[in-house]
């Protein structure tokens, strides 16, 4: 039965797929890392992007014009990074997506903006759909940029709003990276926190070496011994999950707030110690019951693809996104579309999602979730999943940061 | 072999000889660069042609170490990164600049610079490293690759942290009239100094110095006996090696206009290990094939398949095992052969050994294609002209046994045959 | 008198409790062929390790026409005009043959680690390579690989190379062992010529080779030398066939000048 | 206080796991001149085959069975592999293991995915076996603990106190000395390259759980354990020991020292808000055991207790 489900649907995935590269008008690239230690988080949002368009080619497509979604595999270098975007800006790719590695989209950012100066009449247009770096949308910020994530700074609005509901938490514990990003997530929450919550005490402010640390556990003990009542954190990758496990290990039982929670596989190699411990602040979480159509896209999308989860939700928000500003200016053409997305709000499954036009930066609701074995969609195909804590849901609104991009607009 | 140079009773080579080996390469090799843009390639294959370049530059430039100075370097990356970086930083500089030094610099000059900084570099992290030789100077240049890569994320100001620093090509004055915007003439710029780093470097392994570091790599100890300090001849390669590694550096800071801490860790060093060691490390231009094949293939076959990786070992491991001379080993090998007495003998032999490894190859494909989508699990199947080939097909055994055991036996024959010859 | 091309003065050289060469005082003159010889295990690559740099002495001087030598690195001894060969083939055998000994030449002509000439326009280490080359008789396999060689021809490259820096003094380890008697003949020919005016300090397990060619003739046992003399001297010196006994005191006797 | 029992016990931990890592490749190394690039390969391949086997039956048969299998897996490598790199020297040799790392991450890739796998503490170890300074301590680091010991006393007893033992003790100190003893000299390089890989094998049961199991841990161990072989010294198992501990307690105590340059060189006037004044110590604590190894290697290059250089 299960074998038969498999080949209906890829038989009507191929239909789709012939149909799609029969009609191919509008060529969009995804520059991810698919191959290599990284490549299940690039393939992840690529199987993510892929079924979005294939949903929009079904729906009539970008303006009626179908579209044609290929992955360049970047290796998470910015150097094999250009070599793929002139790739894909030679095969006609007008729209690229990209979003692991602060590293990788700042040169793109930076090839994009050349290109387009250097190269008028066949700009393209880069949708970041992860990189957080918060200068992207502030003095780096870029007309050719749109980021549908939130920046880090907002993720910590979204993180430090949630604490202040928290009566039990007074003494927080700042851990993170010691390279540029650790610093500024560390940055933000001291800043916030003493704006918002000035009875909260940051108890300690670490940074650990970047992805050389085996044993967290002498962090723990000081984390521990400084009686912290929650622990904030930029951590991604190993150093979130083994600093998380050895918290779990050591009996420590208080929240660790991180951005990468909710990573490929950091709740399977955690098990059942990452109930109530693992935080993670994201745009969507499967369990916040959104109607039945999205059950049906998550469901959907776990069939497809079983080794990951429906977690880029935000991806499934671009390409709306996308197709509304292509219809909105009647063309599919970069700069028109570009200028449509500005000031744009579509309403998405979790929340209305607005692009805004000073810095082209996407402003969404933001959703605190823990782990717990009592959900409807596990995560990693194990019983965990995620779940929405109590006063967890950060409007919009309140999850906002000023911004100081002075964006320049072509004619 | 023997018969025919006890024939050539003459000393050196013949003029003849001599432009036939040493310049009339070059030449054909200018030829190559000049006429590439005239076949009006897309900015694609002109991006991958530049960085073709750049790494033809830093392969030579390795194999001054491992080649011909017997140095296994695992962190060779370092010089080029550096020396990057500091061009970067010039670029910003020349932006900056009204007028004065840096305000007149032509951009084109930038690789003098990063060979300049590879040089100092080299000479102030060769000093202690190249008093060792083997496995302790490759597992001291492993040491210094972690320590910089780590420094490079410690120091924001010199590195810009994760994000690298970025600069624009199109400042300064123009050279020859070459803004360096487009990429044509981008190309034009890493084809002229593809072309001056590959002559220096084989003009280096005619210098003294040069025949001195094959000394050293065959006898260090005889070489102290003949005047020679192994240390210093060592150190002084080393210096040149990185150099060039830093002019290499240079082409990519104008090429890609942005350097990262990436390009100082040991991934980009092993890549050109790799690169060197497949082309062949005992042929001048051995290098210079792994080059252009592993750049292509690293931009290119990730295209084709994800086990792009697995193949990419799969190679590697057959070359270290059973070409050690590499792919200028057998281009080389081939030539001699062709031209060799029992030529019909070789090539009947080379014909036979040339199926039995197609046959291996299409065995491995089609486990690893085959083995590869079952285990992502989308459902996909391997499809190669139209063909359909399931994980539990019988076919698709067939193709992943048989090919595999003909070929394994074919191959088996032929070496057993050649042995009793 | 004049300073002697080369002096040991009391020189010892101990591995751990191992005492290896107890004492040796030497002198040998400019000019002279020297050979030392002795059984297996005497000493004789050890002092030849010594006295080229190699090994570091534990206690005693050696000196190179008047300067001291002892304590310095081999290639500054090298430099100082001492050149020496080994016992096992020590070439540079990736190499072709001609390229070996032109690296031996560099230096003497001054070009250092010079990395801006091409060596091939070169002409005076063109020039004295292909001297050196036709001397040794290895001219028409100048472009093999050194590794390629016979057995012979590699010993023989081995005292080209040794000879190639002109150094004025010049040791060889053994340059017979292992060649036949033709082989052998000619390799004493070419050492006679190759070190004609040349101080010539050589060990030698064939005593028809040292008695043919040396002016004199140190015995070395247990790491000290029992015996310094004319060839005559040394064939009729008790001390000497003690410690030679059997089949090589019956070589030393049936040894001819 | 409490910081400096923590760090004693975990360091201790850790640098046990370590040397029992590491103890494999420098038998290997010193015995064949291989610096075996993929050996922390087979302790990815120990995790992975114990997770497996554990999916099956137990984690006491992972533990007993895994290690086989990546010593058998091992003793592949070496018999139709390695000897046939082995003609071409020692550059070869390392870059045919340096290739074959690349492959076993591959390899791993295709039959367990690309993601982390749920390799979890046995239920039977998985408590809190006391509590100090108010942190629970878990009753499985203990078990590595006794592992660790375990192992080694077995390999001081195998060394020491049978025939293969002196063989093996020989072969370190004079490698090529092993032949002229009329000992089959291949059987002997396969039957260590197979320990070594098993010992690495071992540590991965244990340490894959402990820490996680995913296709990166062989390369994030890979370069430490070089570390430890070269800094303990060729031929040296005691030099492989301490030169763990070291690295072991180094980093864990590290962690905890907060003074930062600006601390430690304020008295040569730098400033706590410089680049290089804000750098603290427990941020260097990773790069300690690179800076021991550039260290040794120029100031001692036999290593802390070897008698060869390397």
């Amino acid at each position: 039965m299960k074998n038969f489900k498999r080949a209906v649907l890829a038989a009507s995935v191929s239909v789709v797929a012939m149909a799609s590269a029969a009609a191919a008008d509008v060529k969009v690239a995804f520059i991810d890392p698919l191959s290599g230690p990284f490549g299940p988080s690039g393939d992840a949002a690529f199987t993510s992007y892929k079924l979005a368009f294939e949903h929009l080619n079904a729906n009539g497509g970008l303006n009626g014009e179908q579209v044609e979604l290929t992955g360049y595999d970047n290796k998470v270098s910015p150097k094999e990074s250009l070599v793929q975007l002139q790739k894909a800006i030679d095969s006609g790719a007008k729209y690229i997506f990209q979003g692991n590695g602060s590293s990788v989209a700042a040169a793109i950012i930076d090839a994009v903006n050349k290109h387009n100066a250097r190269n008028p009449g066949d700009e393209v247009l880069f949708l970041n759909y992860a990189a957080v770096t918060p200068a992207f949308t502030n003095e780096a910020c870029s007309f050719w940029h749109f980021r549908f994530d939130a920046h880090a700074d907002m993720k910590m609005n979204a993180i430090t709003d949630w604490i202040g509901t928290r009566d039990d938490i007074k003494k927080v514990y700042l851990i993170g990276q010691d390279y540029i990003f650790g610093e500024a997530v560390a940055a933000a929450a001291s800043s916030q926190l003493a704006e918002k919550t000035p009875n909260v005490e940051i108890v300690g402010n670490e940074l650990h070496p970047l992805g050389k640390v085996k044993d967290f556990t002498p962090y723990i003990q000081k984390i521990q011994s400084s009686g912290a009542d929650a622990v904030i954190t930029g951590n991604w990758g190993q150093d979130m999950t083994l600093l998380v496990k050895a918290a779990a290990d050591s009996g420590l039982k208080i929240p660790f707030l991180t951005f990468y929670g909710g990573s490929l596989g950091a709740v399977a190699a955690l098990g059942e110690g990452s109930i109530d411990t693992l935080y993670q602040v994201s745009e969507g979480i499967t369990n916040i019951d959104a109607g039945e159509e999205q059950n049906k896209l998550i469901e959907e999308y776990k069939e497809r693809f079983p080794d990951y989860d429906y977690y880029y939700h935000r991806a499934f928000v671009a390409v709306d996104m996308l197709a509304a500003a292509a219809e909105k200016a009647g063309s599919t053409d970069v700069i028109p579309v570009a200028k449509a997305l500005e000031g744009l709000t579509v309403e998405g499954a979790y929340g209305p999602v607005t692009m805004r036009a000073e810095d082209h930066q996407a402003q969404q609701n933001l959703y605190i979730s823990t782990v717990s074995n009592d959900v409807k969609y596990g995560v990693d195909n194990i019983e965990l999943g995620w779940k929405l804590v109590d006063n967890g849901t950060i409007e919009a609104a309140s999850a906002e940061e000023p911004t100081t991009c002075k964006m320049e607009r072509p004619e | 072999m023997t018969d025919m140079t006890m024939q050539s009773t003459a000393l050196g080579p013949t003029s003849a000889e001599k432009f036939r080996q040493r310049v009339l390469p070059f030449v054909l090799f200018g030829l190559v660069l000049a006429i590439i843009p005239f076949f009006g390639p897309s900015r694609t294959t002109m991006t991958l042609l530049n960085h073709i370049g750049i790494n033809i530059v830093f392969a030579l430039a390795y194999n001054m170490l491992l080649g011909r100075a017997g140095l296994l370097s695992f962190g060779h990356a370092v010089y080029l990164g550096l020396a990057g970086y500091f061009c970067v930083h010039i670029l910003n500089w020349i932006d900056a600049a009204d007028g004065g030094f840096w305000g007149n610099l032509p951009v084109f000059s930038l690789p003098i610079w990063g060979f300049a900084m590879g040089a100092l570099a080299g000479a102030v992290i060769g000093w202690p490293s190249c008093r060792r030789a083997g496995t302790a100077f490759a597992m001291i240049s492993l040491g210094v690759a972690e320590l910089m890569a780590a420094a490079a994320f410690m120091f924001d100001s010199l590195f810009g942290g994760e994000m690298g620093i970025s600069g624009d090509r199109m400042s300064g004055p123009e050279f020859l009239g070459m803004s360096l915007g487009p990429l044509d003439e981008v190309y034009w710029f890493v084809a002229f100094w593809t072309f001056v780093g590959v002559v220096a470097m084989f003009m280096f392994t005619r210098t003294p110095l040069g025949k001195l570091s094959e000394a050293t790599r065959d006898n260090p100890e005889r070489v102290q006996f003949i005047g020679y300090d192994p240390t210093r001849v060592r150190y002084l390669v080393f210096i040149f090696s990185a150099a060039f590694a830093g002019m290499a550096g240079g082409m990519a800071a104008v090429q890609d206009e942005i350097f990262t801490p990436e390009s100082m860790s040991l991934i980009p060093s092993g890549a050109i290990l790799i690169a060197a060691y497949v082309g062949g490390i005992r042929y001048f231009s051995g290098p210079i094939m792994g080059a252009i094949l592993m750049t292509w293939m690293s931009s290119n076959l990730s295209d084709y398949t994800v086990g792009w990786l697995l193949y990419l070992g799969l190679m590697f491991i057959t070359v270290v095992m059973f070409v050690p001379d590499g792919i200028a080993g057998l281009v080389f090998g081939f030539w001699n052969g062709i031209r060799s007495p029992n030529r019909s003998h070789l090539m009947a032999k080379w014909a036979q050994q040339a199926v039995g490894v197609a046959l291996m190859i299409v065995s491995i494909i089609v486990i690893v294609e085959v083995a590869f989508r079952w285990s992502e699990g989308y459902g996909e199947v391997f499809e190669p002209w139209g063909m359909e080939l399931p994980h539990d097909g019988v076919i698709t055994w067939l193709l992943a046994i048989v090919p595999l055991a003909l070929g394994v036996a074919l191959l088996r024959r032929v070496a057993r045959k050649s042995e009793e010859v | 008198m004049t300073t002697p091309a080369l002096k040991l003065t009391n020189v010892h050289k101990s591995f751990g409790p191992a005492k290896i060469i107890q004492g040796v005082n030497l002198e040998i003159a400019k000019g002279e062929r020297h050979a030392i010889i002795g059984p297996n295990g005497a000493g004789k690559s050890t002092l030849f390790n010594l006295v080229s740099g190699l090994y570091t002495l534990s206690e005693g001087q050696v000196e190179l026409n008047g300067a001291v030598i002892s304590g310095k690195k081999p290639f500054e001894i090298n430099r100082m005009g001492l050149s020496r060969s080994f016992q096992v083939s020590n070439i540079f055998s990736n190499m072709s043959v001609r390229e070996n000994v032109r690296c031996g030449v560099l230096w003497s002509l001054g070009y250092g680690y010079s990395f801006l000439r091409n060596v091939g326009n070169l002409k005076e280490v063109q020039e004295k390579t292909a001297h050196i080359l036709n001397e040794v008789g290895l001219l028409d396999k100048a472009n093999l690989p050194a590794a390629l060689l016979p057995y012979a021809d590699q010993r023989t490259l081995e005292i080209a190379i040794t000879i190639a820096g002109g150094a004025e003094v010049i040791m060889l380890d053994e340059p017979t062992a292992g060649m036949s008697h033709s082989e052998t003949d000619r390799a004493v020919a070419l050492i006679e010529k190759a070190t004609k005016g040349k101080t010539l300090l050589i060990v030698e397990h064939d005593m028809g080779v040292v008695f043919g060619l040396a002016d004199r003739i140190s015995v070395l046992v247990y790491g000290e030398i029992i015996a310094t003399g004319k060839p005559e001297e040394i064939r009729g010196d008790p001390k000497v066939r003690e410690a030679y006994l059997g089949e090589e005191a019956d070589e030393i006797e049936g040894a001819s000048a | 206080m409490e910081t400096i029992v923590f760090s004693l016990l975990n360091g201790t931990i850790y640098g046990l796991l370590l040397f029992m890592l590491s103890s494999g490749l420098t038998l290997i190394f010193s015995m064949m001149g291989v610096l075996n690039f993929a050996h922390a390969s087979f302790y990815m391949l120990g995790a992975y085959f114990a997770y497996t086997i554990m999916g099956v039956t137990n984690f006491w048969l992972a533990l007993f069975l895994a290690p086989i299998l990546a010593g058998v897996i091992g003793m592949g490598v070496e018999k139709w592999g390695l000897r046939k790199v082995h003609a071409n020297g020692h550059v070869a040799e390392l870059l045919f293991t340096f290739g074959l790392a690349y492959l076993i991450d591959e390899i791993v890739k295709i039959i367990w995915g690309r993601v982390s796998v749920n390799y979890q503490v046995p239920d039977s170890l998985n408590f809190t076996l006391f509590t100090i300074y108010g942190s629970d301590y878990p009753a499985y680091r203990i078990f590595i603990l006794f592992v660790a010991i375990f192992m080694l006393v077995s390999l001081w007893y195998l060394l020491k106190k049978t025939r293969v033992g002196l063989i093996i003790q020989a072969a370190l100190s004079h490698p090529h000395m092993v032949g002229h003893l009329g000992h089959n000299v291949p059987l002997v390089f396969m039957g260590v390259f197979g320990a070594g890989c098993a010992l690495a094998g071992l540590a991965g049961v244990i340490g894959g759980n402990y820490f996680i199991t995913d296709p990166a841990m062989a390369v994030q161990m890979g370069p430490i354990v070089f570390v430890v072989v070269v800094v303990g010294g060729l031929g040296s198992l005691e030099g492989a020991f301490i030169a763990a501990m070291l690295i072991g307690l180094l980093q864990t105590s590290a962690v905890s020292v907060n003074a930062s340059f600006a601390d430690i060189f304020g008295f040569l006037g730098l400033s706590a808000t410089s680049e290089v004044g804000s750098i603290t110590i427990s941020s260097l604590a990773p790069m300690l055991p690179f800076l021991l190894l550039v260290l040794i290697l120029i100031v001692k290059p036999t290593g802390l207790m070897g008698d060869r250089e390397v």
